[in-house]
């Protein structure tokens, strides 16, 4: 039952690292990353649920956590660089 | 609780303690201070060790109290306590010489954290001298090389960055490289403890995986001490580093590596891969070969007088892997004086160039002419520092050179090519060192090409600074004189890496 | 069946490398970073490694995919097209040489898990025994990190400390003072006019940081201990820096406070060392701390791990606001 | 089956081959910092897979009387440390490419050598 | 008991991965950013839900179930706000969605 689980979740995450490849624009890429994170945090629980080991379940929230300061980090430093390349008046330091 | 018992692990702990507290001290020279006594303090546990392991005996201590294979193990032998002495030595005098031109060089907020990398640098390296674990070498290797590159980056111009970067990339590939081959060992002994894993390398039934691990650690051990092919570094990271840099590294940085490639090879592997001794030689000694010969011959067209003494390292490191490469008592002997013998014609050179650089800016062969009549004391030391280096008779170079040539000798047939290299690259050594000293003594001064403001300013550098240099010229000259001292360690030394080799 | 996924997750490590490798646009590369980190993570994870794993995810993941951003904010993000690649084909030829001396090394070497390979003879079962006598400690890693080991970790906290002085120097050459309070910080004006992140984040915060004190002292029963919280606990007021601004999170914890966090864990672990040798025991033998040496050993880890979660935290936050700090 | 057994020392091949690779082809700086990241990576891979026993779990032993089968705790403390020694290079590295940056306004490797040659 | 608690859990864990697999897809087959995102988004809130609501079923009362719905809160909490941020950044950098661009050109290829 848990192998079918992680099975669509491994291939999900393989279908978000194509999106990830492919991706035109970068906000495609911050989308796969974003994606690949919840991913990886659900493919966690299932397997320490697999192996037996729950006491891992801790490291599904740490990765969790990561991955939204990550998607967070790369949309504001993303966006301070556009607006540095694009000189807007209104921020400009 | 007798301190006594501890000293093992003192010349790792000093530096280690003071490093956060001089990065934390907001009055530089404050930092300073208590940069220059913990290296005193270093140095001198480096000479109660030297003196204890003077008979040849090793000292183990069990950190944290754990027996050997299982925590980690300290395993000083008279090799690791005569480069502790080097690194101790150098750093002390180049941290009191130096003071001056880095208070000129690195603005007053952020010269605790310069003294905080220098203590670093001491740490790292003496931790990789001392330990006798495989991985803890990995771990001290890279405090010494990141806070390295921390310090070659304090020098003020801008091809210090590109210097150090290149350093750091090919520094990292080198660590990276001794990790896979201390992990293949790993994966075939199970110990990281370098006597256990002698002990257990011999019974292992397959061949393949050692042989790799070997190639690793040797192609990454050589990379980060600068051996021949794999050198483009050095040069530019000794040229643009602060001069107080250049003198510490240049004497010691790479010679701890070569300690742990002596180690590795002659403790670990001569005893278990068949017939390494000949792999060693065949593959070490045309290596050192084309490295003296390539070393000295780029460092007579050199014009910048730091690059220049950066490649004559690479050529002197071709003398050390050349006695190593002959795989017997002779030639280890040779090759461990020398590691000692050129620390200190190089650092005394580079300590001279500190003295020198409170009047010049640049360091040309063109800026130094005439440097001479302004600057006696300190170009008299730098003369006998390049005798040193040459190996004139009475000074410390010409001990280890002859007991390179008299090993060479024991080399049959093959002896008198190498002695021949030997001396031809002396020749070269007078050569290029001829090239600096002489406008330097006779040429007349032009002042606008030395970049100095004008003559009356020029005089001769701070006393304390030159109390330095002349110390640094009178150990070359005494341990030239008696080399009692550094002989015992270095035949204790080469009896102890030979005793596994069949 | 798990090797199964392995195999896959392996795969698809190696693609991502490439991916990296090929990207021209230098953000893609550093995102596909974040997603390579990931996915080594995974791979701890399959590969029974959980502590390693957590730390990978905190340090790799989290904190290094801030500081490459961090860099990228300060530098061009588009690697220059050239006409003609140069040293591309040598650099394959002994590419592809070095693989196949490896690919050839490998079938000699112990397959991977079986239990009778070398490396689990020799060492290893000494400490499975040993720890729940001399430590009684669940988790044998944090054991063998701290104590066994514990010379190593000391070494390895003060690489942590020398690349935040390391980054502290490089990045303050030619400003006023170490980390230079800034008069309007650059990032809040981008975040502020998010509402929902801005307030959602603020909610998070304080449940993040209390999730990393709980990874520091829960390092004995179960995955966790120093790095990884002061990884977590660091992206947490790095969110915190996001969402107000570095100059409100710099008044949350000013430089000065910072350096003497990464300096006092440090100095926390060495003195703990000296102070096992002043009371009789070797440097780092924690059983002198206390009458009995079981406990002697779990204060000892406990001090050790909380040096080492200071340092890191100290540290990564420097290190995060040099960079922001070297934005004017 | 032989290729279970050994598919983790070929990948750890071609990792440390592309970051290798990524090292010394590529002439952007940053880029260069990625494949030393990557190159670094391979090194865990080979050490946690030496550490992995077949049917064992992560070593945290929660009743030491039951005879369970745990994995090797020494390869995973040394890449503990291994990690954090990674991210501590790059934090350096990336430090060295911004103030590169600053000198030279370009982070192209042929770029800098072509003006510190000029100066 | 146990066999209805069994089957309700295994029913949710696949219906879970059947959704999760439906936003991958989705992610990758549609045809501009601002779709792509919908379709994973949605799947990122459903999925975990579906998924970790299974898992919590077949622990029962325990710390297990109080870790995995800690899991689901936090993921219900930041999966949404990391889209919108997401989408709110997209639409501020100027990425045109919605339909206009598949008039003149091959609807499957964007024009952006």
């Amino acid at each position: 039952m848990y192998i079918v689980a992680s099975l669509a979740i491994v291939m999900t995450m393989c279908l978000a690292l194509t999106r990830a490849l492919l991706g035109p624009t970068v906000y495609d890429r911050v989308l796969a990353v974003n994606m690949f994170g919840t991913k990886t945090v659900l493919l966690l629980a299932v397997v320490a649920f697999l192996n037996g080991r729950t006491d891992f379940l801790d490291l599904a929230l740490a990765y969790a956590l990561i991955n939204f300061i990550g998607v967070l980090a790369v949309l504001v430093f993303f966006q301070s660089s556009r607006e540095r390349a694009a000189g807007k008046p209104g921020e400009q330091r | 609780m007798s301190l006594e018992a501890h000293i093992p692990a003192l010349p790792v702990i000093v530096p280690l303690l003071a490093a956060p507290i001089a990065a934390y001290l907001r009055p530089r020279h404050l930092a300073w201070a208590a940069a220059t006594l913990a290296s005193i303090a270093s140095f001198a546990i480096a000479v109660l060790l030297a003196l204890a392991t003077r008979d040849g005996s090793i000292h183990r201590y069990a950190m944290g109290g754990w027996p050997a294979p299982f925590g980690i193990e300290l395993a000083i032998d008279s090799l690791g306590a005569l480069v502790l002495l080097i690194i101790t030595g150098a750093s002390t005098l180049a941290i009191i010489a130096g003071r001056e031109t880095i208070e000129r060089d690195i603005e007053p907020h952020r010269q605790p954290l310069f003294y905080a990398a220098w203590l670093m640098v001491v740490a790292g390296l003496a931790g990789i001298a001392i330990t006798g674990d495989a991985f803890n070498v990995f771990v001290f290797m890279e405090i010494s090389s990141l806070a390295t590159y921390v310090v070659i980056a304090a020098g003020s111009d801008r091809q210090a960055l590109t210097a150090v970067f290149k350093y750091l990339i090919m520094g990292t590939i080198g660590a990276t490289f001794y990790l896979i081959g201390v992990g293949f060992v790993y994966m075939m002994t199970g110990t990281l403890n370098f006597a256990d894993m002698q002990a257990r390398l011999a019974d292992i039934p397959y061949v393949a995986p050692v042989h790799l691990a070997a190639a690793f650690i040797i192609v990454g051990l050589a990379l980060k001490a600068a051996v021949f092919p794999l050198h483009a570094w050095l040069p530019n990271a000794y040229a643009h580093a602060p001069h107080a840099v250049t003198a510490f590294i240049a004497a010691c940085s790479t010679k701890v590596t070569i300690l742990v490639l002596l180690r590795f090879d002659f403790v670990v592997f001569m005893g278990n891969i068949a017939e390494h001794a000949t792999q060693f030689a065949l593959f070490v000694m045309p290596l050192a070969l084309l490295g003296i010969l390539f070393g000295s011959g780029v460092a007579i067209f050199e014009t910048n007088v730091k690059r220049l003494l950066g490649y004559s390292s690479i050529a002197q490191l071709g003398y050390i892997l050349l006695g190593a490469s002959f795989v017997d008592r002779a030639g280890l002997l040779a090759s461990v004086l020398h590691i000692f013998n050129h620390a200190l014609a190089k650092g005394a050179l580079f300590l001279a160039i500190v003295a020198l650089g409170h009047h010049l800016t640049r360091f040309e062969i063109r800026d130094l002419h005439g440097i001479g009549r302004r600057m006696p004391w300190t170009l008299g030391a730098f003369s006998i520092a390049a005798l040193s280096l040459v190996g004139v008779p009475g000074t410390a170079g010409f001990i280890s050179k002859w007991y390179l040539i008299v090993a060479a000798f024991g080399q049959g047939s093959l002896g008198l090519v190498l002695v021949g290299v030997i001396v031809a690259s002396s020749l070269m050594a007078v050569v290029y060192l001829w090239r600096i000293l002489e406008p330097a003594w006779f040429a007349a001064a032009d002042p606008v090409a030395a970049g100095a403001a004008d003559d009356k300013r020029v005089g001769e550098a701070p006393v304390g600074v030159l109390a330095v240099v002349l110390l640094a010229a009178a150990l070359n000259v005494w341990f030239g004189l008696v080399p009692a001292f550094p002989l015992e360690l270095a035949g204790h030394a080469a009896d102890e890496l030979l005793r596994h080799v069949p | 069946m798990i090797v199964v996924f392995s195999l896959f997750l392996l795969s698809l490590l190696v693609v991502t490398a490439i991916a990296i490798v090929r990207s021209e646009n230098l953000f893609s590369a550093v995102m596909l970073s974040g997603i390579f980190s990931l996915l080594m993570a995974l791979n701890f994870f399959i590969l029974d490694a959980a502590d390693v794993a957590l730390t990978e995810a905190a340090v790799g993941a989290g904190v290094s995919t801030v500081l490459l951003l961090g860099a990228l904010a300060l530098t061009p993000t588009e690697e220059r097209r050239r006409k003609r690649e140069r040293k591309v084909a040598a650099t394959l030829v002994t590419v592809t040489m070095i693989f196949l001396a490896i690919s050839y090394a490998s079938f000699d070497q112990p397959r991977i898990g079986d239990p009778d390979a070398p490396v689990h003879r020799h060492v290893a079962p000494w400490y499975l025994e040993q720890t729940p006598e001399l430590i009684d400690i669940p988790n044998v890693v944090t054991a063998v990190l701290g104590s066994f080991r514990g010379y190593d970790t000391l070494g390895e906290v003060y690489v942590v400390l020398t690349a935040g002085i390391g980054v502290l120097f490089l990045l303050s050459a030619g400003r006023p003072g170490l980390l230079p309070h800034r008069r309007e910080p650059r990032i809040e004006s981008s975040l502020k006019s998010h509402l929902i992140p801005h307030v959602v984040g603020r909610v998070l915060i304080p449940f993040i940081v209390l999730f990393g004190l709980y990874v520091q002292f829960h390092g004995e029963y179960g995955p966790g201990g120093g790095f990884q919280a002061g990884a977590i606990i660091a992206a947490g007021i790095i969110l915190f820096a996001l969402l107000e601004g570095e100059g409100a999170a710099l008044k949350v914890l000013p430089p000065r406070v910072l350096v003497g966090l990464a300096i006092g864990g440090a100095l926390l672990y060495l003195l703990v060392g000296v102070a096992c040798m002043l009371l009789g025991g070797n440097f780092l033998d924690y059983s002198v701390l206390a009458a009995d040496p079981v406990t002697g050993q779990q204060i000892g880890i406990i001090l050790i791990e909380l040096g080492v979660g200071l340092a890191v935290t100290g540290t990564l936050l420097s290190i995060f606001h040099a960079f922001a700090a070297r934005e004017q | 089956m032989e290729i279970l057994g050994l598919y983790n020392y070929w990948v750890f091949g071609a990792l440390l081959m592309i970051g290798f690779f990524a090292l010394i082809a590529r002439q952007n700086l940053v880029k260069k910092l990625l494949g030393l990241s990557i190159f670094q990576s391979a090194v865990f891979l080979l050490y946690i897979s030496l550490a992995k026993v077949e049917g064992g779990t992560a070593p945290i032993i929660l009743d030491p009387t039951a005879a369970e089968i745990f994995s090797n705790p020494l390869p995973q403390v040394l890449i503990l440390t291994a990690i954090v020694v990674g991210i501590s290079t790059t934090a350096l590295g990336l430090a060295i490419v911004v103030r590169i940056r600053e000198a030279y306004d370009t982070i192209e490797d042929d770029e800098i050598r072509r003006l510190d040659r000029r100066s | 008991m146990a066999i209805v608690l069994d089957a309700l859990s295994w029913a949710m864990l696949v219906g879970g991965a059947l959704f999760v697999l439906i936003g991958g897809i989705g992610a990758l087959r549609m045809p501009d950013f601002f779709t792509r995102m919908h379709a994973s988004s949605l799947t990122d809130s459903l999925g975990p839900m579906l998924v970790l609501g299974g898992l919590a079923l077949q622990s029962g009362w325990s710390l297990e179930t109080v870790k995995v719905l800690a899991i689901l809160l936090f993921l219900l909490i930041t999966g949404p706000t990391a889209t919108y941020a997401l989408g709110h950044a997209a639409s501020v950098a100027g990425l045109k969605g919605g339909t206009r661009e598949y008039r003149a050109s091959d609807p499957r290829e964007p024009r952006a």
